[in-house]
């Protein structure tokens, strides 16, 4: 029994509950968020690492045993998500202690990121579908508060369509819990799994199955229900975009992820030509939308859906290295997306606004930021050594090889648009003569530019390493599609059905 | 039994559908709270039978009452009342922070995030 | 059936009788301030009875002190429900019917709905 | 040791910015050490090379995905090497003079270095995922370079477009290589091992035969064609033109572009063969020969002319490889290397000019006889064996061109469109050649010319040029054996088996001598009217790959405008309504299909008749809402719902949910009017009456299909719940009676944790929200930022950060 | 300032009757009907009938409660009777109870303790919310009605 | 069923029909004040129709909500009457 | 407050159904800690009633007692009585009614004397207490049938009001 695996989630709660109460001694209560977040990085790179020589590690909540309590389950998946969300929340601590107005310090901003890294973590690691809507819940009201806190016009707008429509979502996901316990009686994802495989007509577990494939692609904003995020995401300070990007639309396709490969095997394999479909659009439809915009975040806002796409092929393909590939991409982008960001964050700061046409001439004042951010969209268009080039080169890969050759040209294809999109950004933001004297606008901080260029960085090493990377993903996607080995580990060797059957008699 | 409800749940569903169509920020707020009462019985409806008079209180020898009502998706929508109340005051606060902002609960007066 | 039951059948009945009266009263009255007289009668003997009966019921003296409080409560509360919405109707300007005779209210609320 | 060459070139890149020093001439030569140094490591391996052998490197990278650092060097790649490094020893020199007075320098130097560190790992690469990394790496510095005068909009759209193009193309390239290592390991190779060159090459002939082929031989000549600027794709070399000219002359003559030729040549043994790749490289080959040289007679920039040349003569080795044959592997080898010396040492010389005199328009220049002599002759010597005139290494290269097309096994009509283009091509080059040399070298030095302080370039910057006509020139008349002894093994390995040939001068009348002279002499006839010929009409406007590519970018652009447009209204309830639509679509279809089956109206025998009215009077709460003309009344109308749930919930044994639903909804219900108190009392009906129907109907819709899958679901008895297991154990190991309670606070005491947490960050997030304005002045806020003064400002709502903040 | 001195008696008087009875319904919640939840609502509901009554600000001095650090607390409070069960190495949660019954109290444990950090957050969170949206001051001016239109409270019989 | 039951039953009934008749009260108002009027009749109601019910399934726990049903009852009357009062303006 | 407290613990034991000594001493722990809690409007309410009752009006427990019992059985009956009349309204074929609203002055100054009068006259026939003015001197009241203002008034004042002072000044 794992029972360390309630650590994450026991230390940003504590974290933030104990500076909600020292809110009024600063230090106090940054101390205690960066602890906790550290605590959390620490963990969940120890966890990898466990996962990584031991395989699964599961553990009960509250002592009851498996198809009846709540299950913590780690596996790789859920251990490298876990890693990479630690890592962008630090990045995103460190970036705000730098950045942000110390107003917002007052208003809890901190234990708000607490809270949505507490709401992240869970997701990551349950094992029983609604604990899963439990955590979604958590993470969505803290991105609430966060996309709203500041009340400037654009936030309270873009947060009511935010907050509505991912209420739609997970509403829907909600019912389809109802739902599922209704047909399959029971919550625990390892028995679901196991009742589910045992079933020959699917019949209704087909619209049980695209219901969740319905919420949980709004929550990761999917093509047709992206709509909240192009709308929403520019508007909240760039520290919130940040982590939003790499942590919100991550979860839902996390859930995708779990709920469909390993969970919903079956119903899968029924879905992938859907799901390819969606997958194409999603990364079409999104670069389009990217390329229409003129302003940094909006267009950075929009790839997040266009690479969403490239996750839900990665789901489409439908095997174990379909869903390691998409696992890779994934994690890359999560990391340069936020780090992108950042660094455009910090143009924003120093003209003051997010529009590309009035910025110029910041290659010349600020040679860091351009090369870091360079090599970010290198990284994000999927130009080799970067951590871009192998989630793309493994999900050609796995196309190809599976013979979904549209998916992949598609794919490829997409890519080209996002380098031009980028581009734009390069030429308009960094190449571009600036329009006046630059000398009086105020210069790029080491706190501006340290998080995001660390997170380039880090795709760098990904990419020069990603050997290692590859290695834990492969192992994900396999022990994500391993159902039978899934379930073994939740509920021991015989599998739910004997412990339930047991433990009735 | 069955049968009433579902239309009953249906009716809610479509109700919150319909409110959450309109332009008006109230609505909306109504349609949500409309929705999360049918998420509610649809899953009471989910758990093993709707029974009538037996609520799952076990006796001093922990035996269940005869017919007992389904506790778990009981302590289900517990939750999920509770998380949607969160939700319905949020939403709340935020559409009203919303009007003075835009000095008008027609929501088709808040376009302007999306304007290229 | 036993004397408790009897006796709470009883007691229920008037109790939904004067319901059932007060309802219609509801409906048939012609404006809201006649409406709550009636409305009144249901909060009052309507529960009355019913508590009564259903206290009764279980003849002992805690239950029955239960439902004596249950309606202590209910004479406190329900006539202070009536006294708001009757104001708040006034204050809002809700109209009387036609054949109100006096109205010594008229004018005495200031703008900020202090009575003098 | 060749990942040693390809790393030190790489990691050496960052010595380039000590050029931001003086003296930077001096510093330019000194880093010219670096590729020195490769070539003289890679001159150490041509004793093995030249016996045939071939010297491996690998490294591995990613061994799950087949990619590894794997280098190979035989003889096709230490010609591409040798070239590389050498001319990129000349290319830094020159730079460090030609750019003296540029501050970026060290910046440009940097830049180069690190492209030539990429190109050479793609010359040397083994695997062609190894390849691919370094081809897209050309492409990005080959975009910094072009761009590297980045005030400048030409500059910026050029690096756009070639960046585009190639990166384009590579994609292509890319997923046309992973088809090749697919179809390699259809053919037994084993999936660590299919992406490696020998792996490709030697399966080929199950390549060849397998399904895949076309499409990969397609995707891979997208990727060759774009990179060596061939037909349709050609427009974005003259655009890259406005790198500074050392970059064109390392990247844009001598090395990126023939990236792409070099591709076709590596996989010509393995996938050559087929009609298909034989007639697609003639034709398209031919015609980039032939189009190249015909508007390069008409051009009036240096540069530019150059450019169209370079194009040619990629055509040219396109034609070559697709001719095939012993010839043709010979041709090409010999026509590269020929090309590199002599375009580089032009295109150099094209900077000298520029340098000097201040513009490179050939209508604005002349008479530089006089004021730069040994240029000129630097000049004509490289001049001269673009134009194949004889005992050049050009005209060398040429008449082994002829010879390819004559020998060529490929049918007679292919044949003859080879033969036929390169002629054409090669009267064209000698228009050319002299209309460049006569408007430059003879006649009267323009006006303008005169202003600038023209005079011969230092010995550091000419020796540069110098260097490689005179081996232009050397080579053939004192050198040919070496020369072909150096460049047999890179035949062979074009042509996919060993060989050896020997280069002549002369070797009797040969019909390629006789079409060789007959081209000269054509060539020198319309030379003479060359002033005529570039007044000729030009191809339509139209036909221009470059604004066909422009008003594709910008239909796209267009396009992508429109549809964000269209979808992204900002409206609520259109989105609303998308969702909803996804929603009866994504689940509404799917239940259609599988769902409905079971779906069971059972008859409800023993309903209470209060049962029916506390039920019913749900949808008439509901009714009730939506008719209601009043918010309050709306409000009060919900919470009546909420309480005939609750009465539900209590009539069907649910007390705990009852009492909280009641206490939630009443709460809910205060909040409501706290805050919708202050609002006008009346709803206004903002839609008309069509759009209140259509949501009426989808609305129905909706409800029907929830209702339905109700119906389908709750009857559903595949499984035995999980019920049980917490009645029998709640009060033995849970201690509690209430089991809903105890499942809260214990079987399920995880979900409530969560469930407190959304509460309480409802209350964080309220608090911010209401609060945050107050205390906060806006100047605070507004002095952090600051909005460029002049610039011109996007939309409205453009500057979000330093919006008012509603007042509070 | 409301004034409706009818309303003010009889709030005064349910306060203290209303917070005792939340207490009620949270003690008995694991053996009947409550629980945290419900105990916390009723508490809240006590005190939000104070702000109907008298006023937010009223609402906030009868009972000098940082509201806010008392649902902080109460999730902290909750989070920690999960911990003993951690350093024991047991999962997080299970729950230890003190064997036997305290009288007039019940059967105390880690989850009713559990269920206490529940009512106290539940209490902070709900009354903090109806105060925060009660003391907001009322900035949004009202777009005029329409000349035509009548207000709802007209005489329709 | 026994008469018991069968009475109760019946009785419920009609409880259940006044608070239909109360019902529509709420849907034809036609002022606030009625509907908030109706809105409190009906929470009668449910305190009502729960203790009879408690009484018929024998439930006596029941009758501790409907304490609770009754106070929220008269909260929700008294919160409604004095925010229609407040938005009279 | 004493007294307060211990009506506290009995109401404990009375919801928990169990009157043994550790029900009392917790119910009489909560109700201390309610109390603290609450004081300051408990405070007001007591404070309020204290003031205005007049030196002499002080009455022995017997006499209170007698005349708390009296008023109790009155106001039952008087709400029985108004049930009644309003019943016979009600069902009434055709509804010929005269309403309005009176104003009537008041003699009781405690805020909870007060109150019990206006809910006495909620209860009783035909009349329903509307408001009471801001200084607490005038109490509206809106009669379902009018036939004459004064006999109404001089009832309430007579009936209710006596009774009423007896037990709050
Ligand atoms: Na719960
Ligand atoms: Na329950």
């Amino acid at each position: 029994m794992a029972n360390h695996l309630f650590i994450p989630l026991v230390s940003p709660l504590l974290g933030a509950t104990l500076a909600v109460i020292f809110g009024r001694q600063r230090l106090v209560a940054r101390a205690m968020v960066l602890a906790s977040v550290l605590c959390n990085l620490g963990y969940s790179l120890w966890l990898l690492w466990l996962v990584g020589t031991q395989g699964r590690q599961v553990s009960q909540g509250g002592g009851w045993i498996a198809p009846f309590g709540i299950s913590m389950v780690a596996d790789g998946l859920g251990a490298i998500m876990l890693c990479v969300a630690s890592v962008l929340m630090l990045a995103t601590v460190a970036y705000s202690f730098f950045t942000l107005d110390p107003a917002y310090e007052r208003y809890f901003y901190y234990p708000l990121l607490l809270l949505l890294l507490l709401g992240v973590s869970g997701a990551f690691l349950t094992g029983d579908i609604f604990n899963l809507y439990v955590w979604f819940e958590v993470l969505l009201m803290a991105s609430f508060g966060l996309i709203t806190l500041g009340g400037t016009r654009g936030q309270l707008e873009g947060g009511l369509k935010y907050m509505v429509l991912n209420l739609v979502g997970s509403t829907a996901f909600l019912i389809a819990c109802g739902l599922l316990y209704g047909v399959v009686g029971t919550l625990n994802m390892a028995h679901i799994a196991e009742r589910m495989a045992s079933v020959r007509e699917p019949g209704i577990l087909t619209a049980v199955a695209c219901m969740f494939l319905f919420a949980y692609g709004s929550k990761a904003a999917i093509v047709p229900l992206y709509f909240w995020l192009p709308t929403s995401y520019h508007t909240p300070p760039v520290a919130v975009t940040a982590i939003f990007s790499g942590l919100l639309t991550k979860v839902g396709a996390y859930s995708l992820y779990r709920v469909f490969g390993t969970v919903m095997q079956n119903e899968l394999q029924h879905l992938a030509p859907l799901l390819l479909l969606i997958a194409g659009l999603t990364m079409v439809i999104g670069v389009l939308g990217a390329m229409a915009q003129m302003n940094v975040r909006r267009i950075l806002s929009f790839h997040i859906v266009s690479q969403i796409g490239y996750t839900i092929m990665g789901l489409g393909l439908a095997s174990a290295a379909g869903l390691a590939a998409g696992l890779l991409f994934t994690a890359h982008v999560m990391i340069v997306k936020a780090a992108l960001f950042f660094i455009g964050g910090a143009a924003e700061q120093i003209y003051g606004t997010a529009e590309i046409k009035p910025m110029g001439g910041l290659a010349r004042r600020e040679p860091a930021l351009a090369i870091f951010w360079f090599l970010g969209i290198l990284s994000l268009a999927g130009i080799p050594p970067l951590s871009g080039f192998f989630g793309k080169l493994a999900l050609l890969q796995v196309g190809v090889g599976q013979g979904a050759y549209l998916i992949s040209a598609v794919a490829a294809g997409t890519s080209i648009l996002t380098f031009f999109s980028m581009l734009k950004i390069w030429n308009e933001v960094f190449w571009k003569k600036a329009y006046a004297d630059m000398s009086k606008l105020p210069r790029v901080g080491p706190g501006l530019l340290l998080p995001g260029a660390a997170l380039v960085v880090v795709s760098l090493v990904a990419g020069l390493a990603a050997s290692t990377l590859v290695d834990y993903s492969t192992l994900a996607g396999t022990q994500l599609f391993d159902q039978a080995g899934y379930i073994g580990a939740v509920c021991g060797a015989d599998g739910c059905e004997a412990v339930y059957e047991s433990a009735l008699r | 039994m069955v049968l009433l409800l579902a239309i009953a749940i249906g009716s809610l569903f479509g109700g919150a559908i319909y409110l959450m169509l309109r332009r008006s920020v109230v609505k909306l707020i109504l349609g949500l709270v409309l929705l999360s009462h049918g998420v509610n019985l649809l899953i009471f409806v989910m758990g093993d039978g709707v029974r009538r008079g037996a609520p799952p209180i076990v006796d001093a020898q922990g035996l269940p009452p005869p017919g007992v009502a389904d506790p778990l998706v009981q302590a289900l929508i517990l939750t999920a009342i509770v998380i949607s109340f969160g939700l319905t005051a949020f939403v709340l606060a935020l559409a009203y922070r919303a009007n003075q902002a835009v000095g008008t609960d027609d929501l088709d007066d808040m376009a302007s995030t999306d304007r290229l | 059936m036993a004397l408790n039951e009897w006796l709470t059948v009883l007691l229920c009945s008037v109790g939904v009788a004067f319901m059932l009266l007060s309802s219609v009263g509801v409906l048939r009255m012609p404006d809201l301030y006649t409406r709550i007289h009636a409305a009144g009668k249901a909060g009052t003997l309507g529960v009355i009875g019913v508590l009564l009966g259903v206290g009764l019921y279980y003849g002992d003296l805690l239950s029955a002190g239960k439902m004596v409080a249950l309606i202590a409560f209910f004479l406190l509360t329900s006539p202070v429900a009536g006294h708001m919405i009757d104001r708040a109707a006034y204050l809002t300007g809700v109209k009387a019917t036609p054949s109100t005779g006096p109205d010594d209210l008229q004018g005495r609320y200031d703008a900020e709905g202090r009575l003098h | 040791m060749l990942i040693a060459l390809v790393l030190l070139a790489l990691a050496s890149a960052p010595l380039g910015l000590l050029a931001r020093r003086e003296p930077r001439p001096l510093i330019g030569w000194l880093l010219a050490l670096i590729p020195l140094a490769l070539f003289a490591g890679l001159c150490s391996q041509l004793p093995t090379v030249l016996a045939g052998g071939r010297v491996d490197a690998a490294l591995p990278w990613v061994p799950a995905m087949g990619l590894e650092l794997r280098f190979a060097l035989d003889g096709l790649s230490m010609l591409f090497a040798l070239i590389i490094t050498g001319i990129g020893v000349l290319i830094l020199g020159y730079a460090g003079f030609y750019m003296d007075k540029d501050p970026g320098l060290g910046r440009f130097l940097a830049t180069l270095i690190l492209f030539m560190g990429a190109m050479l790992g793609l010359v040397l690469a083994g695997n062609v995922l190894t390849m691919f990394v370094f081809w897209e790496l050309t492409s990005v510095t080959s975009y910094l370079l072009i761009g590297y005068k980045h005030d400048y909009p030409e500059a910026r759209r050029g690096a756009q477009q070639s960046l585009l193009i190639t990166g384009g193309g590579g994609l292509a390239l890319l997923v046309g290589l992973l088809i090749l290592g697919q179809a390699a390991q259809q053919a037994g190779v084993p999936a660590t091992e299919a992406y490696r060159f020998d792996a490709i090459i030697g399966a080929g002939e199950a390549i060849r035969q397998s399904p895949l082929y076309a499409p990969a031989v397609w995707l891979v000549f997208l990727g060759c064609f774009t990179k060596s600027a061939q037909l349709p794709f050609h427009f974005w070399l003259p655009g890259a033109m406005q790198a500074p000219t050392p970059a064109s002359a390392f990247l844009h003559s001598a090395t990126m572009v023939k990236a792409g030729v070099y591709l076709l040549a590596r996989l010509a043994p393995g996938l050559g063969g087929t009609a298909l790749w034989h007639t697609t490289l003639i034709l398209v080959g031919g015609a980039t020969f032939v189009f190249g040289a015909i508007v390069a007679c008409r051009q009036f920039d240096i540069k530019a002319l150059l450019a169209y040349t370079t194009l040619s003569m990629l055509g040219g080795l396109v034609l070559l490889i697709g001719l095939g044959g012993d010839y043709g592997a010979e041709a090409l080898a010999v026509n590269i290397l020929a090309h590199a010396l002599y375009k580089s040492a032009l295109f150099m010389v094209a900077g000298i000019i520029d340098h000097e005199a201040g513009t490179r328009d050939l209508k604005r220049l002349g008479g530089m006889r006089a004021y730069m002599p040994i240029t000129m002759v630097v000049a004509a010597l490289a001049l001269l064996s673009q134009m194949a005139i004889p005992v050049e290494l050009g005209f060398v290269a040429k008449e082994w061109m002829l010879e390819a097309a004559l020998e060529s096994p490929q049918p007679a009509p292919l044949r003859f469109l080879g033969l036929a283009a390169i002629l054409t091509a090669a009267v064209a080059y000698i228009v050319a050649g002299w209309r460049l040399f006569r408007n430059v070298f003879l006649g009267q030095p323009h006006p303008d010319v005169l202003q600038h302080h023209v005079e011969e370039p230092k010995f550091g910057m000419l020796v540069a040029p110098a260097l490689p006509a005179l081996l232009s020139l050397v080579l053939p008349v004192g050198f040919l054996p070496l020369v072909s002894q150096f460049l047999s093994p890179a035949a062979g390995a074009v042509l996919g088996e060993p060989l050896r040939f020997e280069l002549y001068l002369y070797h009797g009348v040969t019909p390629a001598l006789l079409l060789s002279l007959s081209a000269i002499v054509v060539g020198g006839l319309l030379a003479t009217r060359e002033r005529q010929i570039a007044a000729l009409p030009g191809a339509p406007a139209w036909f221009n790959g470059g604004l066909l590519f422009d008003r594709l970018i910008d239909g796209m652009l267009a396009f992508a405008t429109s549809l964000t447009r269209r979808t992204q209204v900002g409206r609520m309830r259109a989105y609303m309504l998308y969702s909803v639509l996804a929603f009866l679509g994504l689940v509404g279809l799917p239940f259609l299909l599988f769902g409905l089956g079971a779906v069971r109206v059972g008859a409800d025998s023993d309903l209470h008749f209060y049962e029916i009215i506390a039920t019913g009077l749900i949808p008439v709460g509901i009714l009730a809402t939506i008719t209601a003309r009043s918010r309050l009344g709306a409000i009060i109308a919900v919470g009546v719902v909420g309480a005939m749930v609750s009465l539900f919930f209590v009539l069907f044994s649910a007390p705990d949910l009852a009492l909280t639903q009641l206490l939630i909804e009443v709460l809910s219900t205060v909040f409501l009017l706290l805050v919708f108190s202050v609002l006008p009392a009346r709803f206004e009906s903002l839609s008309p009456s069509w759009v209140r129907w259509r949501d009426a109907g989808i609305a129905i819709v909706f409800g029907a299909l929830m209702t339905g899958l109700v119906l389908a679901t709750a009857t559903s008895e595949l499984f035995p719940p999980l019920a049980p297991y917490f009645l029998a154990n709640s009060l033995a190991e849970g201690k509690g009676a209430n089991v809903v309670n105890v499942i809260l606070v214990d079987f399920r005491g995880f979900d409530t944790m969560g469930e407190i947490t959304v509460l309480f960050i409802a209350v964080l997030g309220i608090f911010g929200l209401l609060r945050f304005r107050r205390q906060v002045p806006i100047a605070v806020r507004r002095s952090q930022h600051a909005v460029i003064p002049g610039a011109p400002v996007g939309g409205a709502e453009a500057a979000t950060p330093e919006e008012e903040p509603v007042k509070g | 300032m409301y004034d409706s001195v009818i309303l003010r008696t009889v709030a005064r008087l349910m306060l203290p009757i209303l917070l005792l009875l939340s207490v009620f319904m949270l003690l008995r919640g694991h053996n009947l009907p409550g629980g945290g939840f419900i105990g916390g609502l009723v508490a809240s509901c006590g005190v939000i009938l104070q702000m109907v009554a008298f006023g937010p600000s009223f609402a906030r001095r009868v009972m000098p409660v940082n509201y806010l650090a008392l649902a902080a607390f109460g999730v902290c409070f909750a989070a920690f009777w999960g911990l003993p069960a951690l350093f024991s190495g047991l999962p997080y949660m299970t729950a230890f109870w003190i064997e036997p019954s305290i009288p007039g109290v019940g059967k105390i444990g880690t989850p009713v303790l559990f269920d206490v950090g529940v009512y106290f957050t539940v209490v902070g969170v709900t009354t903090q919310l109806a105060l925060l949206l009660a003391e907001e001051p009322v900035l949004f001016p009202m777009p005029p009605e329409p000349p035509g239109a009548e207000p709802e409270g007209a005489p329709q019989a | 069923m026994g008469i018991f039951d069968l009475a109760m039953t019946t009785l419920m009934a009609a409880t259940a029909i006044s608070l239909a008749l109360t019902t529509a009260r709420l849907l034809l108002g036609p002022s606030i004040p009625d509907r908030a009027m109706a809105f409190d009749m009906i929470m009668i109601h449910v305190v009502a129709l729960i203790s009879m019910y408690a009484v018929m399934v024998n439930q006596q726990s029941l009758l501790d909500s409907v304490l609770v049903v009754a106070l929220l009852g008269f909260l929700g009357t008294v919160a409604l009457a004095r925010y229609i009062e407040e938005g009279r303006n | 407050m004493l007294a307060l407290n211990v009506v506290l613990a009995i109401m404990w034991m009375t919801l928990q159904r169990s009157f043994t000594l550790a029900d009392f001493v917790v119910g009489f722990g909560l109700g201390l800690g309610v109390i603290m809690l609450t004081q300051r409007v408990l405070r007001e309410q007591i404070a309020d009633t204290a003031v205005l009752r007049q030196p002499g009006a002080q009455q022995g427990y017997p006499q209170r007692a007698i005349l708390w019992l009296r008023f109790i059985g009155f106001a039952l009956w008087s709400i029985i009585k108004a049930n009644w009349e309003v019943a016979k309204i009600v069902v009434r074929p055709r509804l010929n009614i005269n309403p309005g609203i009176i104003a009537i002055p008041l003699d009781v100054k405690s805020e909870i004397g007060i109150t019990v009068l206006a809910n006495l006259i909620t209860l009783t026939p035909g009349t329903v207490s509307l408001d009471v003015s801001s200084y607490k001197d005038t109490i509206y009241v809106h009669c379902i049938d009018i036939q004459d203002a004064d006999a109404i008034r001089d009832d309430i004042k007579q009936n209710f009001e006596r009774r009423v002072m007896e037990l709050f000044p």
